[in-house]
């Protein structure tokens, strides 16, 4: 058991966002969470990335307890993770902005850097090429002078992915991976996610709308309604089950 | 049209990745640089110190502001700190060789101390929190007369080396010469390694950056603690300029011509800020030029209204100042068939709210 | 004890300046999310303005007054409209800056008129030299006529941000300016009355202030002491501008008195460094943070 | 002293070459004497800084129609420094070593003053009457430095002892700039009331540009002083007799010269009836009568079209440059440094004009006269009531 969610809970001055969900994602598997808008699900996504503070329950990755750990040092333990509306840094180039995932590896200070020592030297010599790797894994070749603000939305979001990947994470959290791109885009995106947890064996959690993706592509499937789970299991099961689809539709 | 071929990873971290024609530019200003004194009288050289002196405090400015996005209105601060702290250890016998190096540590604490407050703050109100900073060492500076000498000033002792007494023109400027091109050196390669990445990440996202491993906190108190090193240099260097230091000349006043400085530079470049601080030391003559032209005899308030109609038509019409401009002329040179009309032009927008 | 509140009730008086200065510094931020450093030469030049139709034309008191507040409005407005409209979208230090700018211009714009230069000059109202008693307190004339101006300004001004339409739209464009645009507001239009208003109450601050104080170029330093005020109060809360200019003209006020010299000068910027690290939104504002 | 050259050897084997030949003195040519000076005319000063240059002008043209120094005319080429220190000092060196002036006259500022002393002292160039009241030009002597004006200290001594031996006033409170100045004041009260076995009751003080007195009166008033002395300038005086007024505090206040000036008196109306200053020279409405004064004056209202009288610092540089001029004629046709400070040397009870102690200088005396001046305004004007040796 890679992650696991333990009566998970927070509420927002009274509203109960996420009520005492529980859930468990095994290494290696693609688990997605769907639901309609205001489901809580980019809420549980901000609890695991530890940019919220649940007010109940309890996340614990790889064994060990992550409930109060601050963001940064979720990174350390191999979480990684792209923003619904995609959060790069946009006066870097796309090289940068991959090198900028390898930060956590960096071992040299201050003073080595200023005066750029053989170690620095070295040490920005492998992770050149370490994000060489994913450049050629993610296609990103011709854009790797690009500044960011100068790419086509699909572009950033592949470049968001590729940051994730410079983590050399156990676990990438997708937030809405195809919000924005058009079906050409998605079907890309459907051979990343496959390729990502294939040949680097990277577990997935993504949250998405997308039912055609969603059944391509995730091994289970959560949904959610306001905040509590409504059906869990495997993918065509829960998007046909009718509590989720008088969710989505109404009654 | 020059292509530049990518042919090793050690290429990429070359400071001058093309090679000769690229840093062929700087050699020809460090020759420049280097025989000025042979051809201008002594004031011409002092004008040239003082460049070199505001050009070692842009530095530390544009690794705050350029470079990590933190915007401080109290630069000033740093610079009488630098001084106050340089003239203090020299007084007490400790010879300027190791008095400067000792200021300019010194500060670069007391940066990383007065940039705590940073931690929580965001644009504006950091801006507001440093300029309350700037007033706050201004006062301790007229205050604390042990260190200070207090508003009647302390006069800065002479540099001795080898015996002999250093004079404060030609060979101070090549003492400011060699600080100036170690500075840009060393700030060139902060830009180059991991903590000048994690510096741009900040600026551009710092919740982003926090979900990559980037630890925040300790990025901006590295960003305040290296500029306030850096000011602190160009503080003791300013003190020796000077000869004479009082809490009058480290006013608001000076943190906003830092803060011109930087802007008509070029924001986010180092030879940005080369550019911006020989502007600075220029702008003066230059007025006085147009003042003597002008008919009426000297008309005394062409000063500030230039001062202040350059800080606003630069923000309106070039805000990636003159750096800017060389980059649009380099750039058009380097892709002479292909350059593209609007290709430097902004994109209107609405107005980013910081809030939402 | 009377001497402590002789020194509160000289702090309120010059704290009320700090409030209408601060009060239009915080009108301007809040509808345009920029921050205005050039309201103290706005005052510099409301005060002049005063001063030139009062002593120099002898107009009655009152026509000057309200001729020099509309034309001091007027110049605030077409600033905006100028320089600050283009400016629209640009990161907000970039016009911070302008303002800086805008400021250096005004006053060198102050220094080019003859009277205005080098003179340090000083307009006397009928209530000058007289005194009012208030028990043992003393408290000259001029002071209570700035303390009952404040009180009557910042009233009409609560009436016309909570009734009126324009006033409505207002706090619409401060709230997102994106939004409000859709909502077909003219954001452009409210962004120029932002400025038109708080060039009027900073300029009835310079009229206020002009007898109690003396009128000169580098007087619109005292606009800066109206930041920390807004920034006590809560960046974008406008009662919170009152109450921290008041609180601020009383701090300094007992500071001079109690404290050894020169701390008053400081303890306004002291008090900025408490507020803003204890509570960054400052007394009254809305805690802001970014959503992912 | 140490012997000050150069020293890093590449440095001075390049100048090697350029040494300038010294031949002829630096700002003197046959036809021509080139002074310079330095005034604040943008900033917060101006109103003594521009009125300053319009006085070196005039004065030069007076000189020169009378027939110059031995056949030379006077110039006097003016910089402005905005009352900062950074471009005062760049001002100064600009006019030693671009404009090579023979002498910098009339420096406007203290801390400038100070910042300026040791560059001139440096170059060689004589330090000439500056209109700073700042004791550091003349005490201690130094040979290129000649004082005119006396340092805020002598004058606040003068007042203190006046206040003490002609109004019998014990219990002192002061209220003082903090700046340079104030701090001057402050000293030459505490000497003279050390001399006199007194101290401060009270101390109080302002930073630079506050309005408000109200805390530091209420203080002093507290303290029940008998006699207030002001460390202020011209604003911040009228603004101290306005808060006295206000509170109801009958206490004579005593300041300095910079308040000597009609701006304090508009400024403060009635309330600064009964004001004491002591300055080294009278304000310009009381020496009118006499006739180099007078035509100075006429000339710089035809010039400036103002018809009001220019402010009282029209008359330092008025002085300075007279001072100059008296000292060139003493040194004879051959005008260098050494003849210059031999010839200033020799002035002996010289009469710059009316509202000055008469000028001497010796090897040992770099201060032209110590004389100040007790004046206090009476019904709405200036007057002088005893002459301070």
């Amino acid at each position: 058991m890679l992650l696991e969610a333990r009566e998970l809970s927070v509420s927002f001055g009274g509203i109960k966002a996420v009520d005492s969900i529980s859930f468990a994602v095994e290494p290696g598997e693609i688990f997605t969470i769907i639901g309609p808008n205001g489901a809580g699900k980019t809420t549980i996504f901000n609890l695991v990335s530890r940019i919220y503070n649940p007010t109940g329950g309890e996340i614990v990755f790889d064994g060990r307890p992550i409930t109060r750990v601050p963001p940064q040092a979720i990174a350390r333990m191999g979480i990684a993770r792209t923003f619904q509306n995609i959060e790069l840094f946009d006066h870097a180039s796309v090289i940068d902005n991959l090198l900028v995932g390898c930060h956590i590896r960096s071992r040299t200070n201050l003073l080595a850097d200023m005066l750029f020592l053989p170690v620095v030297q070295r040490q920005e010599e492998t992770f050149r090429r370490k994000v060489e790797e994913i450049i050629e894994f993610l296609e990103l070749e011709h854009h790797r002078e690009a500044t960011i603000g100068s790419l086509a939305y699909g572009i950033r979001k592949v470049v968001e992915i590729g940051r994730a990947l410079a983590l050399e994470p156990k676990l990438l959290l997708l937030d809405e991976p195809s919000s924005g791109l058009n079906p050409e885009e998605t079907d890309d995106m459907v051979h990343w996610i496959r390729d990502i947890r294939d040949d680097l064996g990277v577990t997935i959690i993504m949250v998405e709308h997308d039912m055609s993706l969603v059944r391509r592509v995730s091994d289970r499937v959560l949904a959610m309604e306001s905040g509590r789970i409504i059906a869990l299991g495997a993918p065509d099961a829960v998007v046909s089950d009718p509590q989720v689809v008088r969710a989505y539709l109404g009654d | 049209m020059r292509y530049v071929l990518r042919t090793s990873y050690r290429q990429d971290t070359r400071l001058f990745k093309e090679g000769l024609p690229q840093y062929g530019w700087y050699l020809v200003w460090l020759a420049l640089a280097l025989v000025a004194p042979l051809f201008l009288g002594v004031h011409l050289v002092s004008q040239l110190t003082f460049i070199l002196i505001f050009a070692i405090a842009g530095i530390g400015y544009q690794i705050l502001l350029g470079y990590t996005g933190l915007l401080s209105l109290g630069q000033a601060a740093f610079l009488a700190i630098g001084a106050y702290a340089c003239v203090f250890l020299e007084k007490q016998g400790l010879h300027f060789a190791l008095a400067l190096p000792a200021a300019a540590l010194l500060t670069g604490v007391v940066g990383a101390v007065l940039g705590l407050p940073a931690l929580r703050l965001k644009g504006l109100y950091l801006a507001m929190a440093t300029m309350a900073i700037g007033f706050i060492v201004e006062e301790v500076a007229a205050r604390w007369t042990f260190v200070t000498g207090g508003n009647s000033g302390a006069s800065v002792p002479r540099i001795e080396a080898f015996g002999y007494v250093l004079s404060r023109d030609v060979p101070f400027y090549f003492l400011c010469l060699a600080l100036c091109i170690a500075s840009l050196w060393f700030a060139a390669n902060i830009l180059r390694s991991p903590t000048g990445r994690a510096m741009a990440a900040v600026r551009d996202s710092d919740i982003a950056a926090q979900s990559i491993g980037v630890e925040v906190a300790q990025v901006k108190t590295k960003a305040f603690a290296l500029s306030a090193f850096f000011t602190g240099i160009a503080g003791a260097l300013m003190a020796h300029k000077l000869s004479f230091i009082s809490p009058e000349q480290f006013t608001l006043h000076l943190s906003i011509e830092l803060l011109l400085m930087i802007l008509i530079g070029g924001i986010g470049s180092l030879r940005g800020v080369v550019f911006g601080a020989a502007f600075l030391v220029a702008m003066p003559e230059l007025i006085a030029e147009i003042e003597r032209m002008l008919p009426g005899g000297s008309q005394p308030a062409l000063r500030p209204m230039a001062f202040g109609l350059l800080l606003v038509l630069v923000m309106l019409f070039e805000p990636r100042g003159i750096n800017g401009l060389v980059e649009k002329i380099t750039g058009y040179f380097r892709l002479m068939p292909l350059y593209r009309k609007g290709m430097f032009a902004r994109q209107r927008g609405f107005a980013k709210s910081e809030r939402w | 004890m009377v001497q402590f509140l002789q020194q509160v009730i000289s702090g309120v008086s010059i704290g009320c300046v700090y409030a209408l200065i601060a009060l239009g510094f915080v009108l301007i931020y809040k509808a345009t999310e920029t921050v205005n450093f050039a309201i103290g030469e706005l005052m510099m030049i409301g005060a002049f303005l005063g001063f030139t139709f009062i002593v120099i034309w002898s107009l009655p008191l009152w026509l000057a007054a309200i001729i020099a507040i509309s034309a001091t409005a007027l110049l605030a407005a077409m600033l905006e409209r100028v320089f600050l409209r283009p400016m629209v979208g640009e990161p907000a230090f970039a016009i911070l800056v302008v303002t800086i700018g805008l400021g250096f211009c005004l006053r060198a714009a102050a220094l080019m008129v003859p009277e205005w230069s080098s003179e340090t000059v000083r307009i006397f109202t009928p209530l000058s030299g007289s005194v009012v008693r208030l028990g043992p307190i003393v408290i000259s004339a001029d002071h209570a006529a700035v303390i009952v101006a404040t009180a009557l300004i910042v009233t009409g001004f609560f009436v016309f941000f909570k009734r009126t339409r324009m006033g409505l739209a207002m706090q619409a464009v401060s709230q997102s300016q994106l939004a409000a645009t859709y909502m077909g507001v003219r954001t452009r239009s409210v962004s120029t009355l932002a400025w038109l208003l708080a060039g009027a109450i900073t300029a009835v601050a310079g009229l206020l202030l002009a007898p109690i104080a003396f009128i000169h170029v580098n007087m619109g330093v005292l606009g800066l002491k109206a930041i920390p005020a807004a920034i006590i109060g809560g960046f974008s809360s406008l009662p919170g501008a009152i109450v921290g200019g008041i609180l601020l003209g009383v701090c300094e006020s007992l500071a001079g008195f109690y404290l050894p010299a020169g701390f008053s000068e400081v303890a306004a910027y002291i008090l900025v460094l408490v507020v803003l690290t204890i509570r960054p939104e400052g007394l009254f504002g809305e805690t802001i943070h970014k959503r992912v | 002293m140490k012997p000050s050259i150069c020293t890093l050897a590449f440095a001075s084997a390049l100048l090697a070459g350029a040494g300038t030949a010294m031949a002829q003195t630096r700002g003197v040519t046959d036809t021509e004497i080139l002074l310079g000076s330095s005034v604040d005319l943008t900033g917060p000063v101006a109103s003594i800084g521009v009125p300053m240059k319009a006085g070196f002008e005039i004065a030069a043209e007076m000189i020169n129609e009378a027939g110059g120094i031995h056949g030379r005319k006077v110039r006097v080429l003016v910089e402005d420094n905005g009352y900062d220190t950074r471009r005062a000092i760049l001002a100064v060196q600009k006019l030693i070593n671009s404009d090579e002036a023979f002498g910098i006259i009339g420096l406007l500022g203290s801390a400038i003053t100070q910042v300026a002393l040791p560059i001139t002292t440096e170059q060689g160039v004589p330090m000439l009457f500056p209109a700073a009241p700042t004791h550091v030009v003349y005490d201690p002597p130094q040979e290129l430095s000649f004082g005119l004006v006396t340092g805020y200290d002598l004058q606040m001594e003068a007042a203190t002892s006046y206040a003490h031996d002609e109004l019998g006033l014990r219990k002192f409170c002061m209220m003082y700039q903090d700046d340079e100045s104030g701090e001057q004041s402050l000293a030459g009260v505490e000497r003279k009331l050390g001399e006199l076995g007194l101290s401060l009751v009270e101390k109080t003080s302002y930073k630079r540009g506050a309005t408000d007195y109200s805390a530091q009166f209420a203080r002093m008033k507290a303290a029940d002083c008998d006699a207030v002395m002001l460390g202020t300038i011209v604003r911040e005086t009228a603004g101290a007799a306005l808060e006295r007024e206000k509170i109801g505090w009958d206490v004579p206040l005593f300041a300095p010269q910079g308040a000597v000036s009609n701006a304090v008196i508009a400024l403060g109306g009635a309330a600064v009836e009964g004001l004491y200053a002591f300055t080294p020279s009278l304000p310009i409405s009381l020496v009118l009568d006499d006739e180099k004064i007078a035509a100075a004056v006429e000339r710089y209202k035809q010039q400036s079209g103002q018809d009001r009288n220019p402010d009282d610092y029209f008359l330092v540089s008025l002085a300075g440059m007279l001072l100059f001029a008296e000292g060139a004629r003493n040194a004879g046709p051959d005008l260098t440094v050494e003849s210059f400070v031999a010839g200033m040397e020799q002035v002996k009870d010289f009469d710059v004009g009316k509202g000055w102690g008469r000028m001497t200088f010796t090897a040992e005396r770099r201060l032209g006269s110590t004389k100040n001046f007790a004046m206090q305004v009476k019904d709405g004007a200036w007057a002088m009531i005893k002459e301070i040796d």
